[in-house]
């Protein structure tokens, strides 16, 4: 009875700390006045909002650039990972290792230690401050994840299966279509979402390549944090926090119904 | 591997295009505004500010697309460093024309950044027809921390270093450097300052420097290293005394201004300080200090200053960002985010050369209570030091106090 | 439509493997018939299969289905289906989906493919599991839907690898009854591959056996059994009695005596094969005497070893037949003549044949 | 031929922009840049990174951010995914909110834990209400601390749950035969545990926690927010330097990024030996 309880009371705490640091957020989104010692604010107001909503804050239009660039971000990777993850997956080639390392640098090597000399790069090639160079940026810590996890589920996918649609009549585009894709889609969702996630966050790769003109959510943000107004940071945060909560609701929903948990190179 | 890459880069760099420079420095206002018609300006500035940002993109972008038909382009950056750097990037990337950066709001270090690796566009100011309002006569206005604006930038602001306080905490308090220092020890852990080289906590430590010269006389012109010397190791030796009674017993200090703002609107320290004291109203407002802040400056002496726009030398579209200049100068818009409500930033125009009307409307503004009055700050200026005292001082800061 | 399939010079060698996996196979099926192919696993049975499906390219050789060259098309147009082995059902289908997929491929109306695919579950025993998914059916069903999804697009030729190996006994009889049943019921051309004799036996109307790249013999079961091409056949279906000696003049000289031989055998060495199970015990007028040396009860037959002078020699006889012996006891053996096959062809370790 | 083909695209802009952007921040920490003159490369750079006063230090706090981080992270993660595989009334509920944590950027955590846990933050109020303290001061430095608790807290929330995943998933692979097998065998639950499920859980624990370490090594944006004024984070550092208005602080910026690479790079190699191990992604 008593193991019970405390299980029930660690599974609460463990709860807690998972959405602890998006409460104060959430509540800052909507203070007015809120100093030591007062556990809730003394004032509501919903100032911090209407700005933030309004198109002098640029918030919104942030939002959607960000979204855009994440999606076509995870578009583009997941592209590029599948004919590479289904080669890693299924075939045994010299060198096979090699790029399995090389796949997985962007992944483990920071951010900082790509952005000083992509930024240089793009300098020269006129890409910095545009909306494409800010994706070819965010592409290298995001191709790790689609490419890593098509390899794993090809490595479990039996390609008898588009040998036998091509016996049943399907042509190489209908195999691909109607047997392969839908296969490994769990992985490529998986991919998908891990790479999205990956840009949806960025910082550094977003402040040196997009050079303040591709004002994406984390950089906006930013300026707020630093600026000690805690209502916009409030504000803003939830704004940046809540649509990827619905992504990833969604995805959770989606999943249960197929795979109940990810290949463990999620993130 | 690293040939290639060297004769890839070589081969990237960007085409040239000409150059229109000549036109906008010798040109006429009108063929100015008629070249500028249609363009964007991209405005870097500081992104920190709901209000400051809302003057910007909401009024000053709709009369200038209306006015003129530029369209503003406010890009808010958590600091203006990131903006030098860019441009200097740009320019060891031989990106002469087509840059980034139309405008940038600066001051400071920044603009000695910029003076020195040659990134700003000089010597148009002239040209402005607002330009007459400037009073390049005084000191504080042609010098941006001691060098010489050379018309490479147009004042914005101007502002003096002001410190708030909580009237119903402390109704009385210190208000010089002397009796501050005997009021930090008497009260320990209730002061602190930002750690040097935060733009402020880099301003307390010269007002404290100053304090130790007895006077700003000997330190106005060039960085003279004996007298560094001799005034650093007083100056330390007051830091070091003060420190066991800082915040935190001075093992730590905040990074930046805006956590010693927290510091204070959380009631952990009793002052905090600013060198545009109209902040202090703004944060009232936006509930973040407390209703009851009130502010002074030290009477023995408080740093002033003048903040600027600044067109690199590349940027795109230059005209279009004299246009704008030359808004942001006009009466009517210093008169605007003089506003209390606005923002309370004191005018970089001399009101005197305005018309009676624009006078009247300046002395009827209403005072925010928060902020001291610019006329009583007025009374105790001090001139900025050299930019090169400012580095000498903030290095032998973390050398000697923030190891 | 019955069409008869023809190989003929097939070869191929898999890339980095030094020897052919395919060495020259010619093989022709008859139109309408079922085939098994035969052999010990790893001898390229599966890849013959996926040869003819298109799924692999001959270094050399035809495949003809009819009049036409299987070659030059792709394998979705051969008109010709491959099951596998693991039944491959698409796991994101349903059962019916996973039926109409050929159909659907071909771009049919939908309530084409739901008549069709009606048609297919009726047929199958498979009548209202069209909408459950491939991991809720059992092993026979799986199978079912595997041979359905093939049959609905009547294929001139159904290509099965191993379709029973992974059915429990009991479901492996009734799974080939529904094979036999269907296929003669559509008359469409079918070759089943299986390393099964038994199987083998039970399913095809003829045999062909595989080995090192060639088909080495292709006959009916019952001559396969009666009369194999080479040693290696004879004991690949069970041939344990060989009899290394020589024939001369219409009879056959060994260790145990003289037999004779059917007419027109050549005289010269050779072997002799005699099916265990041809092999009678009990007195008679042209028996010899042996003695028991081991007797297993096998459950529908008795394995009897017998040594006739010298010669080691198994008889499969029913167990009540074996029900009175005893080992060590002598009992009366007849090799009749018609069970008699001679090869001209050595053991591998030829005991002296005695001159 | 295939695979090679079919891994080009990737390849392609891996080289491309990861490849090039890192051999260019060799050649610039070398000193070395034609395009600009800079024909003679040399070791100035690393020189003057190393007798710097406060890089070692820096290097330090990174190291022991990341270990501490990826250390906590992983225990917490094995505990966590231990107790989620038992069956029990929202066990989904906290699944879900364990992926939570993966939605949420870095900085906005950042944020939050600096709501929660400053000296006038959340916790420290509650102290106050509560009589524990009797002053903002009164509460302990858990935010922009010289020991940097505040951005180990915010690791340890961001990536416990990613952790916790990727062992939920590696336990799920596993199944529950083995542990009954030893138990069988007359093994204790513990010893269950300890002889046969950590060891079939460790090569993926060890892969999640390099990962782990290698991204609280070298992120910037949360020591940024979470940091003391001294020493800064190594990655801050660099970053600093890059844009830094002396230009000849550039290639000891680029130096600093190398010496970072190398050490993430440490732990890359450590986990590609540990995934051939474990024969990842094999048939």
């Amino acid at each position: 009875m008593k193991r019970d309880v405390l299980s029930a009371l660690a599974r609460l705490a463990l709860a807690l700390f998972l959405l602890m640091p998006l409460i104060p957020l959430a509540i800052w989104s909507v203070a007015h006045g809120w100093r030591f010692p007062a556990l809730l604010p003394s004032e509501l107001s919903l100032a911090a909002w209407s700005y933030a909503l309004s198109p002098v804050s640029g918030v919104v239009g942030s939002l959607g650039l960000t979204f855009f660039i994440a999606a076509v971000t995870s578009v583009i990777a997941t592209a590029l990972a599948y004919p590479a993850g289904r080669a890693l997956g299924r075939l045994r080639f010299p060198g096979r290792s090699v790029v399995l390392v090389l796949v997985l640098a962007p992944a483990v090597l920071p951010a900082i230690a790509v952005a000083l000399g992509l930024q240089g790069l793009f300098l020269r090639m006129g890409w910095t401050g545009t909306i494409w160079g800010v994706v070819l940026a965010h592409l290298i810590p995001a191709l790790p994840y689609p490419t890593l996890v098509l390899t794993a589920v090809f490595a479990r996918f039996d390609p008898h299966h588009e040998d036998q649609a091509r016996c049943l009549g399907a042509r190489p585009l209908q195999v691909l279509l109607h047997v392969t894709l839908p296969a490994v889609l769990p992985g490529l969702r998986t991919g998908a979402v891990l790479a999205f996630l990956i840009s949806w966050s960025q910082y550094l790769l977003t402040l040196s390549i997009g050079g303040g003109k591709v004002q994406t959510l984390p950089l906006l943000l930013f300026t707020f944090a630093t600026s000690g107004r805690n209502d916009l940071t409030g504000a803003v945060a939830m704004i940046y926090v809540l649509p990827a909560l619905a992504f990833m609701a969604l995805l959770l929903r989606q999943r249960s119904k197929t795979a109940p948990l990810p290949n463990r190179t999620d993130r | 591997m690293l040939r290639i890459l060297a004769v890839v880069l070589l081969v990237a760099a960007p085409a040239e295009a000409q150059t229109t420079d000549d036109t906008l420095l010798s040109g006429t206002w009108d063929q100015i505004v008629a070249e500028a018609e249609g363009g964007t300006v991209n405005w870097f500035m500081w992104g920190g500010s709901d209000q400051i940002n809302r003057y910007v993109s909401d009024h000053v972008a709709k009369r200038l697309l209306a006015d003129y038909g530029i369209t503003l382009n406010r890009i808010g950056v958590a600091d203006a460093v990131e903006v030098v750097n860019m441009v200097l990037a740009e320019k060891e990337a031989g990106i002469d024309t087509g840059g980034a950066v139309d405008l940038i709001w600066i001051n400071g270090e920044n603009f000695r950044s910029m003076r020195q690796a040659d990134l700003a566009f000089c010597g148009y100011t002239g040209v402005l027809p607002n330009n007459v309002l400037v009073n390049w006569e005084n000191p504080a206005i042609a010098n941006d921390f001691g060098v010489p604006v050379d018309g490479c930038e147009v004042p914005w602001n101007t502002v003096q270093f002001g410190f708030a306080h909580d009237s119903a905490t402390l109704p009385e308090p210190p208000r010089s450097m002397a009796e501050l220092l005997v009021w930090i020890k008497a009260n320990p852990g209730r002061f602190t300052y930002p750690a040097p080289p935060d733009f402020t906590g880099s301003a307390f430590v010269r007002h404290v420097f100053i304090h130790a010269a007895g006077g700003p006389e000997n330190l106005l012109g060039p960085f003279d290293q004996s007298k560094y010397d001799e005034v650093a190791a007083k100056t330390w030796t007051i830091l070091n005394e003060i420190e066991p009674f800082l915040w935190r017993e001075g093992r730590t200090y905040p990074t930046t201004l805006v956590q010693m703002n927290e510091l204070f609107a959380n009631g952990e320290v009793a002052f905090t300080f600013n060198y545009d004291p109209s902040q202090f109203g703004l944060a009232v407002d936006a509930g973040i200090f407390p209703p009851d802040t009130r502010s002074f400056g030290l009477s023995d002496g408080t740093l002033g200053n003048t903040n600027y726009t600044l067109i690199p030398f590349n940027a795109t579209n230059k005209a279009a960002a004299m246009v704008l200049q030359n808004l942001l100068l006009s009466p009517e818009e210093q008169l605007e985010k003089a506003k209390p409500e606005v923002w309370g930033a004191a005018p970089a125009i001399d009101i005197l050369r305005t018309s009676a009307e624009v006078q009247a409307a300046f002395a009827a503004l209403p005072k925010h209570p928060s902020v001291v009055a610019a006329s009583e700050l007025a009374a105790f200026a001090l001139p900025e030091l050299q930019a090169d005292w400012l580095t000498a001082i903030e290095a032998g800061w973390r050398a000697e106090i923030g190891r | 439509m019955k069409v008869p399939l023809q190989l003929s010079g097939l070869r191929l060698t898999y890339p980095g493997s030094a020897t052919p996996t395919l060495d020259g196979l010619d093989l022709s099926v008859g139109a309408g018939s079922l085939t098994a192919l035969l052999g010990p696993s790893g001898t390229g049975k599966t890849t013959l299969l996926k040869l003819i499906a298109g799924l692999l390219h001959p270094d050399a050789g035809d495949i003809r289905l009819g009049d036409r060259s299987l070659l030059p098309l792709p394998p979705e147009r051969r008109k010709v289906v491959l099951v596998f082995q693991a039944a491959l059902l698409f796991p994101h289908l349903t059962v019916a989906q996973n039926i109409g997929f050929g159909l659907r491929m071909q771009g049919l109306p939908t309530d084409v493919i739901a008549r069709h695919t009606d048609a297919m579950l009726d047929r199958l025993h498979l009548t209202g599991l069209g909408a459950r998914r491939p991991d809720a059916l059992s092993g026979g069903q799986t199978q079912r839907v595997a041979l359905a999804r093939a049959l609905i697009l009547e294929p001139d030729l159904l290509l099965l690898d191993e379709p029973l190996s992974s059915l429990d006994p009991g479901l492996r009889e009734a799974m080939r009854a529904l094979i036999r049943s269907l296929q003669r019921e559509l008359g469409v051309t079918t070759l089943v591959v299986t390393h099964d004799q038994a199987e083998a036996v039970a399913l095809a109307d003829s045999i062909a056996l595989m080995q090192g790249g060639r088909i080495v013999q292709h006959a009916t079961p019952e001559v396969i059994f009666a009369r194999p091409a080479t040693l290696a056949v004879a004991r690949f279906f069970g041939g344990e009695n060989v009899l290394p000696g020589q024939a001369r003049g219409g009879v056959f000289e060994s260790a145990i005596g003289r037999l004779p031989l059917p007419a027109g055998t050549a005289d010269g060495p050779g072997s002799l094969t005699l099916r265990p199970e041809a092999v009678t015990l009990g007195p008679g007028a042209d028996a010899r005497a042996a003695r028991v040396m081991e007797c297993r009860f096998l459950g529908t037959q008795t394995r009897v070893e017998l040594d006739l002078g010298g010669t080691r020699l198994v008889a499969l006889v029913a167990p009540h037949l074996a029900g009175g012996l005893a080992v060590g006891q002598s009992v009366g053996v007849t090799l009749p003549p018609s069970a008699l096959w001679f090869l001209r062809e050595n053991p591998e370790a030829p005991p002296a044949v005695p001159e | 031929m295939r695979p090679y083909l079919m891994l080009a695209p990737l390849l392609f802009v891996l080289c491309g922009l990861f490849g090039a952007a890192l051999g260019l921040t060799l050649m610039r920490s070398f000193r070395y840049l034609p395009a600009v003159g800079l024909t003679e490369p040399d070791l100035s750079a690393y020189t003057a990174i190393l007798t710097a006063p406060g890089f070692l230090e820096s290097v330090a706090l990174s190291v022991w951010i990341a270990v501490g981080s990826a250390l906590l992270s992983a225990a917490l993660a094995l505990a966590t995914a231990l107790a989620l595989r038992q069956a029990f009334v929202g066990r989904g509920i906290l699944t879900g909110l364990i992926q939570v944590g993966l939605a949420v950027p870095h900085v906005v955590g950042a944020v939050g834990i600096l709501y929660l846990f400053s000296q006038s933050g959340a916790f420290a109020r509650m102290a106050f209400q509560a009589g524990l303290i009797d002053g903002p001061g009164a509460f302990p430095a858990l935010t922009n601390d010289p020991y940097a608790v505040g951005i180990m807290l915010l690791y340890v929330w961001k990536e416990m749950p990613f952790i916790t995943l990727i062992l939920l998933a590696s336990l799920q692979r596993i199944g529950p035969d083995h542990e009954a097998a030893a138990r069988s065998l007359g093994a204790t639950p513990w010893q269950a545990f300890a002889h046969v499920l950590l060891p079939m859980l460790m090569p993926s624990l060890l892969a999640a926690t390099a990962l782990v370490f290698a991204f609280a090594f070298g992120a910037y944006e949360v020591p940024l927010l979470l940091g003391a004024h001294a020493p800064e984070a190594v990655a801050v550092l660099a970053w600093r330097s890059h844009t830094d208005v002396d230009l000849a602080a550039r290639p000891e910026a680029m130096a600093m990024a190398v010496v970072i690479a190398v050490i993430a790079g440490g732990m890359l190699v450590a986990l590609a030996q540990l995934l051939g191990k474990a024969g990842w992604g094999g048939r």
